[in-house]
C-alpha cells in the first residue's frame, strides 16, 4: 500500500461531495491521497501526477461535460510517461444515456475503469486494491450500484 | 483594506459607474430613473412588505429560462397554476461566471432555436426594460435568484429593473459556489451590493436582501449556517440593507429543523440592528432526492410538515423531479401545491413537540461560539474577521469547494437523524459541545454495530435518496434481508464484501 | 335470540352447509381440506404473523380487479412497483349485495370484453382454486377486503381459497353500508363468519379479523369509532378469533389522530381477552380528496407523517388519484411509496407532542361511557347490547344510512381541526365530556365569528378537499380576499350572498 | 315557508353526507323535510310526495346512475297529479361527461332544477325560497359551485 493517488473533479464541474468522502475512504484504506479539489484542469491532473510519481489518477465528473473535459487527457499523461491507472466516475453523459455505450466511450478513451454516481467508494478502494498489488490482471471495467 | 465599514457615496458611484461600462446593458441602469419606476409600481409588487406581511409561509419555486417570453409565461404558470406567493428568476450559469460574451451567444441561441439553451435567465444581456417587463406581467413580487460570487453588474441592472429582492451573499456564494474566488474580494463585492440596496432602502425603496442559507446543501450543521446567516446579514446592516432573509436548508429532522429555524430568527434579531427587519426562509431538502416521483413526494411532504411547524417566514419549494434536475413547470407547480396542503392542513393545528428548546440551545450555543470566533479573528471586525476565521478553520463548511475554506468539517446523522459533527479539523468550539456531539454519533454507531467513520458520512449522504433518513449500514451488509439483492450484486467486483 | 354466545359445532357445520350451496363454487369450500391446504403454505403468507411481528407500520393499498390473471398481475405490480407489505383483494359490489349471478355476468362480460365491467374481484364466483392459485402466485400475505354485510359464503370459500385474513363486521359493514340490513341479523351473519374464523384457528390457523374502523369515513368521532372497534373486537373473541386488527380512520388532526391510534390499541388489549392478540390499523384519510394529485400527494403526505409518529401496525394507503374513483395501479404504487418515504424518513425521529395524552384521556373517557351503555342496554349481552344501543340512539354514527342507527349525531371540527360532536342526538355521553366539546366548538365559532350551527359541519366535510383542514367561512362570505372570486360568482343564483 | 321538501338519495345509492347536510340547512331555513335517506326507489319518492302533498322533490345521485335511477319519475309524479317542482343533484353522470350535455339531459327528463356535487347547500336553499315563493318565475337550471 501507501501508493500515492490523485483524485479530483475534472473541469469547470463543483461538485465536492463524493471526492470529500472517496479521500477519507481511500485514506482510511491507507493510500496517500491528493486530492486536487473541484474544478480541476485536465493539465493539473497532467502536472500533480508527475510530480508525484502517482499509480493512480482519479476522475470525477457530475456535471454532464466530462466527455469534453477528458478529451487529451489519456495523450497527455502518455507524454509525461505516466503509467498511472486511470478511473473516472459520476453522472458521465447528459441526458438518459446508455450506461454501456457511455462505458465504452470512456473506455476507448483510455479510462481503465469507470463508475457511475452511484458507486460505494469501497468499490473503488477495492479495484485499486487490486489494479495497483495486481497490474498484470487484466483492467476491466463495470457498473457497481450500491443499492440495487 | 477589507473593513466592515460602510462604503461612502462617492465611492458607490464611482464603482457603479464603472461597472455600468462593463456590458452595453448598463448603461440603462441609471439609479434616479429607477427610483422613480420602483414607486410606479403598486404595492404589491413590494417585496419586502409582502414578505415581512404575512402571516403564514409565503410559497416561492425556483425557475428561469432564457428568454423574456418563456420567462414571463413560465412565472404567470407558477403564480396561477401553482399558487406560488413570491416568484423567482434564477439566473443562468454563464452569468453566475460574469460570461456576459457566453450568455448572449446561448441568449441568441436560445432565441433562434427555440430550445434552453441557458439554465437561467441571463438579466444582464436582457438589461433593465426586459426585467420591467418581466415585473410588469407577473402579479407576485419577484426576486432574483442566481449563485454569482461578483454580482454587482447583475444587481445594478436588475434592481434597476424593478426587482427588490436580490439573492445571496459574500461567503455563501462563494464557499460553497466556486474554487478559486478570494472570500475578501467577494466580501468587497457584496459590500458594494448590500451599499446599493442601501442606497435604494435609503430612498424609501426597501431592497429584500437574502443570504443562502443551504450553503453546501449536504448535511451542513445549522449552526454553521447560522453562524453565516449572521455575518452575512452584519455585513449587509452595515451598508444599509433594512430588510434581511435569512435562510436555513432542511436537514429533515423535525425538531432539529425546528429548533434550527427558531434558533436561526432568534440570533437574527438580537445580532442585528433594531432597525433591520429579519425574516426567515426554509428550504426543501436541497441534498440528493430520490429517482422517483412518488418517494420525492414524500420527501416534499415532511418539508412541507416542516415549514408548518417552524412557521419560517417563506419557503422555497422543491419538485418531484428534483432528481432529474430542472423539473417542468407543471412539477414545480405540483411541489408548490403539495407543500402549500400540508401547510394549510396543519396550519391550524397547535403541534408543540418536546425537545425543540434544548436543540435550540445546543444550536445556539454553537452558533455563538462560531460567531465570537469570528469577532475575534478581526478584532471586532466582522469583514476581516470572517475571511481569517475561515483562513483558520475556526469556521468552516463541510463539503465547501472553496479554497478559501479548510472543508476538514464532516457531519453525520446522530441516532435520531439530527446532523452532528463527525470530524471538527479546527472549527471554534469547545469540548463540551464536541463531547454531546461525539456522544450522539457514539450512540449511533453502537446501534449500528460500527465504529464512528467516514461511511457513516458516505451512507448519509445518500439515505434520504435511498428512502431513509440515517445512511444505516444495508441489508447486503448485515445479511437480514430477503435474498434478490444478492444475486443482484453476484456481477459487482469489488463490492461490499470485498471491501469490508 | 341474538346472544354473545359461541354458535355450537354442530349448529357451525349445519349453517355452513347450507350456505355452500347457495352458489356451485361452495362445493369445493370444504374445511379440512382447506386446513390442509393452509398448512402447506410457506410461513411468508400467514398473514396474522406477518403483521403482528412487524416492527414498522405494514402498508397495504386496496384493489380489485374482475379476472383472475388481472387480479394476479395487479397485485404483483402492487408489491414489486408499490413496495406493499400486505396485499388486497377488494370485491367487487355485486357480490357485497350477495347478487352472485350478477357477478357472474359481469365476470363472464369482463373476460369477454376485456373491460373491467366489476369494481371488484367476484371471490364467490372465482370459486377456492382461483383464489388458490391468486394466493400463490403472489408473495405477500392477502387480505379479503370488501363491504359485505353477509358476507358469509364469501367468507367460506376465500378462507377455504388460502385468504388469511377477512376485513369487515356487523356493525362497520352494516351501518355504514346499507339502509335496510337488520343490525341483529347482521350480527348473527358475522358471528358465525367469526366462529368460522375461530374454527380455523383453533386448527391453528390464525384467521387475522379487521374490523372496518373509518365507518362513513367522514368525521367520525375517535370515540365512536373505538367503541365500535371494541364492541366487534368482543363479538369476533367469542366467536374463537384470535389475531384482531382494529382500524382507525384518520381525521387530519395529528394529535387527535395519534391520540386516537393509541386509545385504540389500549382499550382494544383491556377489553379483549388476553388470548387475543391486538394489531391496529390506520386507514389514511377516507374522506372526499383534493381534485389534484399535487394537493392529494399533500394529504397522503400528512397521513404518512401521522403513521409515522403513532405507529400502527398497519397502513392502508390511499393514492393521488383518490379524487376520480378507482386509481391506476402506477398511482396506487405511488401513494405507496410516498407513504413509505415518509415514514421512513421519520421512523428514527423521537418526536414527542405534547397535550397527546389529555386527548387520549378524553377519547378514553367518551369510549367507555358508550361502551357502558351498550354493556347496560344488553344486561351485560353485547350483541343485544349494541343493537339497543344504536336503537336507543345511545350508540350513532355520524351520516350512517342504515335504519338501525339514528344517525342524529353531527360533527364539527375545532378551533385546532379535531373533530368534536355538534349535535349529540341521544348519544350516552356524560353533560361534562359535552361542555367540553361545546366548549371547544364554541371558542371555533368565535374565531369564525359565526353561531355554531350545522354550516360548520358543511364546510368541514369539503375542506380537505378544498386544501384545509377546518372549513373556515370562506373568502366571498367574509369579503377579506383579492376579487376575482365576486365575479365568478355574479352568475349563481341563489348564492352565498342571497342565503345568508 | 312551511313548505313540505322531499329529500332522498335515488337507487341503490348510500352517499348520505350530502342529504344530511341538506335536510340541516332545508330545517334551519324553516322547510318541513321528510329525509328518505338513501337507497330510496323511484316508487318511495312518488308516494311521499303524494302524501306529503309535497312542494318538491330533491333527488340525490352520487354513484353516477342517475340516468337510470330516474327514468320514468317524472311520468309517475304527473299521474299522481303531484305538481311539486323537482330539483336533482350530485355526480349526474360517469367519467367526464361535459356538464352542459349533463344538465341538459336532466332538463329533459323534467327536472326544473340541476346541481352538480360541488353545490352549496344554501344554493338549494334559495333556489327553494325562490321557486315556492314565485311559481310563476320561469325555471332554471343551473350549475352553481361553492368554491372556485
Amino acid at each position: 500500500m501507501g501508493q500515492t493517488v490523485i483524485l479530483g473533479v475534472i473541469g469547470s464541474d463543483a461538485h465536492v461531495v463524493g471526492i470529500t468522502i472517496l479521500e477519507q475512504a481511500l485514506s482510511a484504506a491507507g493510500f496517500d491521497v491528493k486530492n486536487l479539489g473541484v474544478q480541476t484542469s485536465k493539465d493539473e491532473f497532467v502536472s500533480a501526477a508527475q510530480k508525484h510519481d502517482t499509480g493512480a489518477v482519479l476522475v470525477s465528473s457530475l456535471y454532464g461535460h466530462a466527455r469534453q473535459d477528458c478529451q487529451g487527457l489519456h495523450k497527455q499523461l502518455a507524454d509525461t510517461e505516466c503509467d498511472a491507472v486511470t478511473y473516472i466516475g459520476g453522472n458521465l453523459s447528459v441526458g438518459q444515456d446508455d450506461w454501456d455505450d457511455t462505458r465504452e466511450h470512456f473506455r476507448e478513451l483510455g479510462f481503465n475503469r469507470v463508475f457511475d454516481a452511484e458507486t460505494d467508494p469501497s468499490a473503488v478502494v477495492s479495484a485499486l486494491e487490486r489494479d495497483l498489488d495486481h497490474r498484470t490482471a487484466e483492467p476491466e471495467t463495470q457498473r457497481v450500484r450500491m443499492n440495487s | 483594506m477589507l473593513r466592515d465599514e460602510r462604503i461612502p457615496d462617492e465611492e458607490l458611484i464611482e464603482v457603479e459607474s464603472a461597472l455600468r461600462e462593463r456590458w452595453p446593458t448598463g448603461a440603462d441602469a441609471e439609479f434616479e430613473s429607477a427610483i422613480a419606476y420602483h414607486e410606479s409600481l403598486p404595492t404589491t409588487k413590494r417585496f419586502a412588505d409582502a414578505l415581512e406581511s404575512a402571516d403564514q409561509p409565503l410559497l416561492q419555486p425556483r425557475a428561469g429560462v432564457p428568454c423574456l417570453d418563456d420567462q414571463t409565461e413560465l412565472l404567470r404558470y407558477l403564480d396561477k397554476e401553482g399558487g406560488a406567493d413570491l416568484l423567482p428568476t434564477t439566473i443562468d450559469s454563464y452569468t453566475r461566471d460574469n460570461e456576459y460574451e457566453k450568455a448572449q451567444r446561448g441568449l441568441e441561441e436560445a432565441r433562434e432555436s427555440g430550445e434552453d439553451t441557458l439554465n437561467g435567465f441571463p438579466a444582464v444581456n436582457h438589461g433593465v426594460e426586459a426585467c420591467r417587463e418581466l415585473v410588469e406581467a407577473v402579479d407576485a413580487p419577484i426576486e432574483v435568484r442566481h449563485g454569482t460570487p461578483d454580482a454587482r453588474l447583475l444587481a445594478i441592472i436588475t434592481l434597476a429593473g424593478g426587482f427588490q429582492s436580490f439573492e445571496g451573499g459574500p461567503i455563501s456564494y462563494n464557499i460553497p459556489y466556486t474554487k478559486e474566488h478570494d472570500l475578501k474580494e467577494t466580501i468587497e463585492h457584496w459590500q458594494f451590493i448590500d451599499r446599493l440596496c442601501g442606497a435604494y432602502t435609503k430612498r424609501g425603496v426597501r431592497i429584500n436582501r437574502e443570504p443562502f442559507g443551504p450553503l453546501t446543501g449536504t448535511l451542513v450543521p445549522p449552526s454553521i449556517a447560522i453562524a453565516v446567516m449572521v455575518v452575512e446579514g452584519l455585513l449587509a446592516a452595515t451598508q444599509g440593507v433594512r430588510s434581511l432573509t435569512l435562510g436555513y436548508g432542511q436537514v429533515g429532522n423535525v425538531v432539529q429543523d425546528v429548533a434550527a429555524l427558531r434558533a436561526l430568527r432568534e440570533l437574527g434579531e438580537e445580532y442585528l440592528p433594531n432597525d433591520v427587519v429579519v425574516t426567515t426562509v426554509f428550504h426543501e431538502w436541497m441534498g440528493g432526492f430520490p429517482p422517483d416521483e412518488a418517494r420525492a413526494n414524500g420527501v416534499i411532504g415532511l418539508g412541507g410538515a416542516t415549514a408548518a411547524l417552524a412557521q419560517p417566514d417563506k419557503v422555497i419549494t422543491k419538485s418531484p423531479q428534483e432528481f432529474q434536475g430542472v423539473p417542468t413547470q407543471e412539477a414545480n407547480a405540483a411541489g408548490l401545491r403539495t407543500t402549500r396542503q400540508l401547510i394549510d392542513m396543519m396550519a391550524e393545528q397547535e403541534i408543540i413537540i418536546d425537545g425543540i428548546d434544548k436543540e435550540q440551545e445546543l444550536i445556539e450555543r454553537t452558533a455563538r461560539s462560531l460567531l465570537d470566533a469570528v469577532f475575534d479573528h478581526g478584532d471586532g471586525d466582522v469583514a476581516r474577521g470572517v475571511v481569517a476565521a475561515f483562513n483558520s478553520g475556526a469556521l468552516d463548511v463541510p463539503f465547501a469547494p472553496s479554497d478559501s475554506a479548510k472543508a476538514d468539517v464532516l457531519p453525520a446523522r446522530d441516532d435520531d437523524g439530527r446532523v452532528r459533527i463527525l470530524q471538527w479539523g479546527d472549527l471554534a468550539v469547545d469540548q463540551e459541545i464536541r463531547d454531546i456531539h461525539d456522544a450522539r454519533l457514539d450512540e449511533r454507531a453502537r446501534t449500528e454495530g460500527r465504529s464512528r467513520s467516514f461511511r457513516m458520512v458516505a451512507d448519509d449522504v445518500d439515505a434520504i435518496s435511498d428512502g431513509k433518513l440515517i445512511g444505516r449500514p444495508t441489508a447486503s451488509e448485515s445479511d437480514s434481508e430477503e435474498s434478490g439483492r444478492a444475486t443482484d450484486g453476484t456481477d459487482t467486483i469489488g463490492g461490499e464484501g470485498d471491501a469490508d
